[in-house]
């Protein structure tokens, strides 16, 4: 039978199973033929804190959000306009996000009563009409896959598990995505086991059958095409766009990379990406701790190298003295947080962007160290150069502040050209740059260049610049030991100055103010980027004039910050922290920001910021 | 010292042009802050002599430290180095060694600093066996925090931190080394300037982590902790030197001698009274570290027999070699990489 | 096992009044969740099933862990208990163990989270010889952090952070304890249920600290580590159970057997062409731990054969222990202290 | 001959000599002298890092200044009125802070070619006319000390380190100071070694008798005894007072007192007394670094001690993720922060003020701790008794923020009747509170106290209460693990509005403002209370009318602040530190405070204080 074929602008498909049951899997796949099909998209993987709860409960609830568009994507979407619940968990676990009238897509055969009965299901809602105000697909996924597979050599739990090819080619063939893709990566994956191969193959294409043949589908969606800016596009994580961004500064910069790290979720896959890229020279050193890390990061930036540290937050506590540590030895360092929620361990799967104050004043003593956060997936690769750049050219450790959203969410990325990116020039001091009193030459590690205030970085294997730094105050210039009240007074205010001077070396801060007569303006940093923007999108539509601008640089602040800030009425700071970057505004240019804060380990639902926004400019007259 | 056919720590570390340096060469102009008498000066004095007849070109020769009296040190070398922070400086160096294959690094540390905060760095930097030589300069005291116990301090220690005597049992480094899989394992004494170098050079040319536990005085707060080791009157039967081949003897005449018992363990006998071959020959070269525990469970100073000398040195791929064999073989494989090729590698599609 | 004459390290902890208490009784409400087949399963069955036999009051007795997938267990055991923070664990429960001698502490961590972030932690608790009961669940991976090696892992591991293979050489949990003095050492396996209940057993009574390290299998990232102890057509030769007092002997009949070489070492033989009297006794109390260390270099499960049992139990003062009485005998000698008296202690004038 | 006697309001006294000289013992005994005629008194001990400098060198050298006075003192003071140098290094680096006209006692002995060389002299001060604008009084101390000893049985090294004996008895005399407590404290000390006892004290009357007859001395002076509140005072040092605050919060709350530390300068002094403390139960646990250190102190804490950790900046950077552990298992704890001069090591022995934000916001994620700062050596034992109060009434950890200049320095203390101090009421949960659905009890941990927020405290050994706690997100109430995102964010205000809601339950900021109009109000906090209290008494005496507020309570701020700070049209912040209370103010209440600040290792002088009040005030019309 021929179906209906509905057009759609944007879809939000949710797929939600068990733990073991590969959804992440399934909703990378669907993203890249979604990807390849000319969308723009967003995503965002849920997935819980242990490797694999008991199966059919709801702490083993696994979930991958998914928003495509024929227009430029902000966010995954706030509420799906589809659900695959692959178990009755998936649907408890999801429910009360679907919006009524949504597809509900469920995998009947997982509705058995013991199933029903770990959820505290009474009765199965396939059954009773709880589910009414959805479009209901009750599907036995798990025994189609299984009939789809009989003949083949395989276990029976083998078989069973390839019900997500079958849903996922389900899915293709409901939104029409190109195939080849899956294809080919299932016969990557199962490269040693061929007989694995052709059975998901085969289930994926009898998924994609049924799909065509089912009553259970009367329509089939369209979503055209996005118009992008043309050129080359991969789809891309955070963590495997920063991974890249720190391989492409060593590659500008000449320096050779060398991570030390201790493994955290979420920023392992940082470690694991990098530890591949053995072929341009980078190091990884899986350390004992996280001090560890940070300690053999520095010692091999004292060698010359670009040393790297990433973590989370429960490691940035740990590495906080040697932070201090490379701030006084001046040291170029990058240091990755890749935030999650806390306190203490707290939520380790899920994001947060409480670390910002800890980045800025978690050190004893007076020790700045410049920060960054990127906004989108695609910008840390972007964030990893500019955090370089800087680091190396200061003579600093700098903080890179993403989180478990940009870091597991993706996106498309218009791959840059090579020699598009900025060029890093770093110069080794080779020269003695001092006389001593008898007029002979001699090298002093702390005679600052007068216009960046960055020391001389001569590395070991330099004949005659032998010297010793350490964790002691220096005598400025010299950087011989020095207790001198005054001399510590002012090396305390040349290490602040030196921090503050970056800012008229970095962008101004730019404001997107379309109507230019906006009174309120909304401030975000990080990963709140997309959110904010689409929330904006919405209220603007609605004619509603606001003005957004984002922090890439959080210190120090870019240079027209206070103009900027000066231009408006009201400033709204949406944050997913109890309101860092805005005491940190009130305490610099004294302005009356509004706070509003969700600190609930999930990005912001646009519709909720869009609120937000609107009861600020209403309250403004 | 090197054992035939084994690979020099110092292999890729650029040497002098044949111009002889000397003491001087390696002093820096810095002023010395020890107290007078501290058992550091003669380590000091040890490391600017031997330094030069190693004939390594200066600037690639780094000293890294921790923070006490000890971690001082690398001030007074004049070649590059670092005073980090508490206990850190094994993670410093391991990161600098494994980036800098050229270099010779030496991190020096206390008993605190190594022992105490530094402790996991130090038994993690040993069993990956870096190419770092790792100086503890045990003094059984917390120096420069003015005079509290250490770990390795003896039992019921009187300090200002245990007016009622330390309870803790304490470390013997050299069985804590040995127990955390060390390549090269040693003990010498701040005052023995001879073994003291010795054991420093044979340390230098020790591909892979070398650990030396160095019996340091501190005059003002555990002054006199080996005076059994120095004194005329008792360092003769109080000290054991282990040396590599030769039958195991001690006494001002060789009159006392270690051998195996039948019952897995060893016994200090008169050796007027035994054979010769009934003595244990020391081997340096076992490649399990059992006997050379056994060893280090002779005795130690608070038992007067105390075993100096190398107790073990064996061969083992370091951690840094074979970190940067990986490099070198993924790119002789593959080539150097491509970061365009690496940009635009995976599910792509092109819009235009 | 306590040695006849020991002091059990339950002395102080009260008991029931009888009341037999059951497996259900230490089970808490909470849902487990780690993964089907985990090897963790057996070992809370193990101990959910053996404290009850111990007769103690459940509230007195607590188990602290740090983090990984083995730090779960205190949610799953219904006494006492905290889940920390990584590797902190054994510094933890040092203090509490310390503040309340009445209480049966048991730590419990992953080898990353003993061996790794916390092996300075361990070491220290060791040494001092703290009355706690360190449980090590080595599945010689990361599980938590879903699969890079660890300090555990043997070399040329491939994991995610090492797709080129590690190349760090590993510990050996049973050495490295054994070079950390410490008191009572063990090695288990999650599968054999009633060695392991046997050895806990030990660890409980054992007056210090009781090192215990559990093979345990990760069915996820490193399934099948321990296979070659498991498996019925390896596991005879491949396991070599130690036991107090007996000649230590392997195989499916016993026809392998160990025995000191005369070059102090251990070699391994055919019992069957041997005198039964040339075996090596096993022998748990031997003050210096030397012959201990020698049976952990027998082998691990990468050579095959690999000792479990008891490798060292031996009393000496625990740390807790002597703090206390230390408190006990000065308010014995001098009562307890006066505040008033201690505020106007020193030089003090009047005014009026 | 008999001497002319002058009156003194005030006396400032400053000893300087080698390391190895006993200038720190010398100024402890004259100190205790003083104290005990009744004088009122501050003491700054300043000496270096290295346990002994070379001899003779300008880092070698080791001071201790004192200042009495007939009337109510409140810091060290600036310069001296009394220089004693006992060598050539001694005298240059302390000359440049003494005031034309001053005392100068110098030790000629030590004023050798070769000790003049070693600092740089050329010619002997002594003897070309360097020090015509000082009263010099050039005495060979070591030889005359060496005579006086003439045989006795003792070294020849002995005989000349008895010199700070003879110089401590001429000042005795110069000061008409009591000497009984100096004679009986050299009898303890040298209770083993006779000979040395009679020595050191004959050396020391030797020194009163030569100030009766030296011609160098035309002029003795006296110092009438203050007017003090009766009672029995004695002299004490901030780590002394804080560490009896913990023994007395011990005994007035009936928990045991467990400390967990790694020794570090300047906070290994409170380890070392509480060590001595065993007959009142107190545990001391040095551990194997910092972490274990508060590790064993929250393990202790769960086990009903009250848990405490001493340390300074570096090692609370070391603390980070175990305070935010403590903050998320609300378990009583108390963090003793004795600052010192950062960043990393910085200047060990020199005091700062640059821990503020550390303490506030140094750990990941939100995670608020109470911070407490005393104001003076003897306010450090109060503030230890309130740090308690609030942990365990509010089962948080507390900061305490001392620093090195309190830690070391001292004063007078009119020690308490035991009975006046606050009772601290611990109450243990024993029973359930709360009951399963189907009615039966139950303990949920995290069931609130509906007034404090505070958390029930049940701890091992209570039968029924069996519970886990975790750093894991918990469930509002049953403290289960939960991952819900409502739920954390509950949470994670809950836990902020308990710290928040103590603002309600400590003293209000009081304000000294006498003639109660004026118009600037200086705020200050922690150990500067003496330096702006002395440059406050300073300008009013010119009759300048400026107010005083101190706070002690850093987090949260007494409830008043916002009304205080609003009363005064300029607010100036002094701080040792770039402006950290500055940056708080500034966020919270919007106020443009003025920050001054010093960042020397240095109390500050009150008169440079005095000149930035007279600055504000002036600018203030
Ligand atoms: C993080 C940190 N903790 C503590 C200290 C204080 N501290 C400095 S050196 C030291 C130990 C000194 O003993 P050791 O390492 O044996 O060296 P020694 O002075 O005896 O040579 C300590 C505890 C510090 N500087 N940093
Ligand atoms: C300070 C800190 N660093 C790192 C982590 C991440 N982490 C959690 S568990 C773990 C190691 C898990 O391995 P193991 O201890 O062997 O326990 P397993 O999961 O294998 O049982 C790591 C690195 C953390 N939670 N906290
Ligand atoms: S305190 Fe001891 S170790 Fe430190 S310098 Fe002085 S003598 Fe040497
Ligand atoms: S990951 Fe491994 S160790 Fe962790 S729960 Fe699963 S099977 Fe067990
Ligand atoms: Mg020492
Ligand atoms: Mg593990």
């Amino acid at each position: 039978m021929s179906k209906q074929v509905r057009q759609r602008e944007r879809v939000i498909i949710r797929f939600a199973g068990d733990s073991g049951d590969g959804m992440q899997l399934t909703g990378d796949r669907f993203t890249s033929e979604t990807a390849e099909f000319g969308n723009d998209l967003s995503t965002l993987p849920d997935f819980p804190a242990e490797i694999r709860a008991p199966a059919g409960t709801l702490p083993g609830v696994s979930a991958f959000q998914l928003h495509f568009a024929d227009h430029d994507v902000q966010t995954p979407g706030d509420r799906p306009d589809v659900l695959v619940a692959m178990n009755p968990a998936a649907l408890k676990a999801n429910l009360h996000e679907l919006p009524t009238g949504a597809d509900l897509i469920v995998n009947s055969d997982e509705f058995t009563p013991r199933n029903l009965a770990k959820v505290g299901y009474a009765a199965s809602p396939l059954e009773d009409d709880s589910l009414s105000s959805y479009q209901v697909h009750s599907i036995p996924l798990t025994s189609l896959t299984v009939k789809a597979l009989e003949g083949f050599e395989i276990t029976r739990k083998d078989a069973e598990r390839a019900k997500n090819m079958f849903a996922l080619g389900m899915l293709s063939w409901l939104y029409n995505r190109p195939t080849a893709t899956t294809l080919t990566f299932l016969e990557k994956k199962f490269a040693g086991k061929p007989e694995l191969a052709r059975a998901n193959i085969t289930a994926f294409n009898a998924g994609w059958n049924f799909g065509e043949t089912t009553e259970a589908f009367t329509v089939r969606y369209e979503v055209m095409p996005a118009a992008m800016r043309p050129g080359l596009y991969r789809n891309i994580t955070g963590n495997t766009a920063l991974s890249y961004g720190l391989v492409a500064a060593s590659v500008r910069s000449g320096l050779p990379l060398f991570l030390g790290s201790y493994p955290i979720t979420p920023a392992s896959d940082i470690l694991h990406e990098l530890a591949k890229h053995k072929r341009f020279g980078v190091r990884t050193f899986q350390a004992e701790d996280e001090i560890a890390g940070i300690g053999a990061a520095l010692g091999a930036s004292f060698g010359g190298s670009l040393g790297v540290t990433t973590t989370s937050g429960p490691g940035v506590d740990l590495k906080s003295e040697a932070i201090g540590l490379a701030v006084t030895l001046e040291l170029p360092l990058i240091i990755c947080d890749i935030q999650r929620a806390g306190p203490s361990t707290g939520m380790p799967t899920k994001a947060e962007q409480s670390d910002l104050l800890l980045a800025m004043f978690g050190r004893h003593g007076e020790a700045p160290v410049p920060i960054l956060a990127p906004q989108s997936p695609s910008d840390c690769f972007d964030t990893a150069i500019e955090a370089a750049r800087i680091a190396t050219k200061y003579r600093t450790p700098v903080f890179v502040l993403s989180d478990a959203y940009l870091a597991n969410g993706s996106e498309p990325w218009l791959v840059p050209d090579v020699d598009s990116l900025p060029l890093i020039e770093v110069e080794f001091t080779t020269e003695p740059n001092h006389a001593k009193p008898d007029g002979s030459p001699e090298f002093w590690p702390y005679l600052r260049d007068a216009e960046t205030l960055a020391r001389p970085w001569a590395v070991p294997g330099t004949p005659g610049l032998e010297h010793r730094i350490g964790g002691i105050e220096k005598a400025d210039g010299s950087g011989n030991i020095s207790y001198d009240p005054t001399n510590h007074d002012t090396m305390v205010r040349l290490r602040q100055a030196k921090v503050d001077g970056i800012a008229h070396d970095i962008p101004p801060l730019d404001v997107d103010d379309p109507t230019g007569d906006a009174g309120v303006l909304v401030l975000g940093w990080g990963s709140t980027y997309g959110p904010i923007g689409a929330a904006v999108r919405l209220v603007r539509e609605e004619g509603v004039r606001v003005a957004h601008a984002h922090l890439r640089h959080l210190n120090p602040l870019p240079a027209n910050t206070a103009d900027v800030i000066g231009r408006y009425r009201k400033v709204l700071i949406p944050e997913m922290n109890l309101g860092q970057l805005a005491l940190l505004l009130r305490a610099r240019f004294l302005v009356d920001a509004i706070s509003f804060t969700r600190v609930r380990g999930m990005p912001f639902k646009s519709e909720e910021l869009a609120d937000a926004i609107r009861d600020v400019v209403g309250a403004d007259v | 010292m090197t054992v035939p056919g084994q690979r020099s720590g110092l292999d890729l570390v650029p040497v002098t042009d044949g111009d002889k340096a000397t003491k001087k060469h390696y002093t820096s102009d810095q002023e010395v802050r020890w107290c007078p008498g501290c058992g550091d000066y003669a380590i000091l004095a040890a490391m600017q002599s031997f330094l030069p007849e190693l004939g390594l070109k200066r600037e690639n020769i780094v000293c890294i430290s921790g923070i006490g009296c000890a971690a001082r040190f690398p001030y007074y070398l004049n070649t590059y180095g670092m005073h980090s922070i508490h206990g850190r400086a094994p993670a410093i160096a391991t990161g600098l060694a494994t980036a800098r294959p050229d270099l010779s690094v030496w991190v020096i540390g206390g008993d605190g600093d190594f022992m105490s905060i530094g402790g996991n760095h130090l038994i993690h930097a040993l069993r990956r066996n870096v190419n770092i030589k790792l100086l503890l300069f045990n003094n059984r005291i917390y120096g420069l925090t003015k005079g509290q116990y250490s770990p390795t301090s003896e039992v019921g220690k009187l300090t200002k931190s245990t007016p009622y005597g330390s309870v803790d049992h304490p470390f013997n480094p050299v069985s804590l080394a040995l127990g955390s899989e060390t390549t090269f394992v040693a003990r010498t004494i701040d005052s023995d300037r001879k073994h003291l170098t010795a054991v420093l050079r044979a340390a230098a040319e020790h591909r892979g982590a070398a650990f030396v536990e160095i019996l340091q005085n501190c005059d003002i707060f555990n002054d006199g902790a080996f005076d059994i080791l120095k004194n005329p009157e008792t360092r003769d039967t109080a000290v054991v030197r282990l040396e590599h081949g030769k039958a195991i003897t001690f006494g001002a005449n060789g009159e006392k001698g270690v051998r195996l018992t039948g019952r897995g363990g060893l016994e200090v006998i008169d050796t007027t009274k035994v054979q010769p071959e009934s003595l244990l020959v020391h081997d340096i070269t076992h490649t399990e570290p059992a006997l050379a525990f056994m060893l280090s469970r002779l005795g130690n100073v608070d038992d007067g027999v105390t075993p100096i000398g190398i107790f073990r040195s064996v061969q083992r791929a370091t951690y840094d070699d074979q970190v940067n064999e990986q490099i070198d073989a993924a790119t002789a494989a593959g080539g150097v990489g491509d970061l365009a090729a690496l940009l635009s590698s995976g599910d792509t599609w092109r819009i235009d």
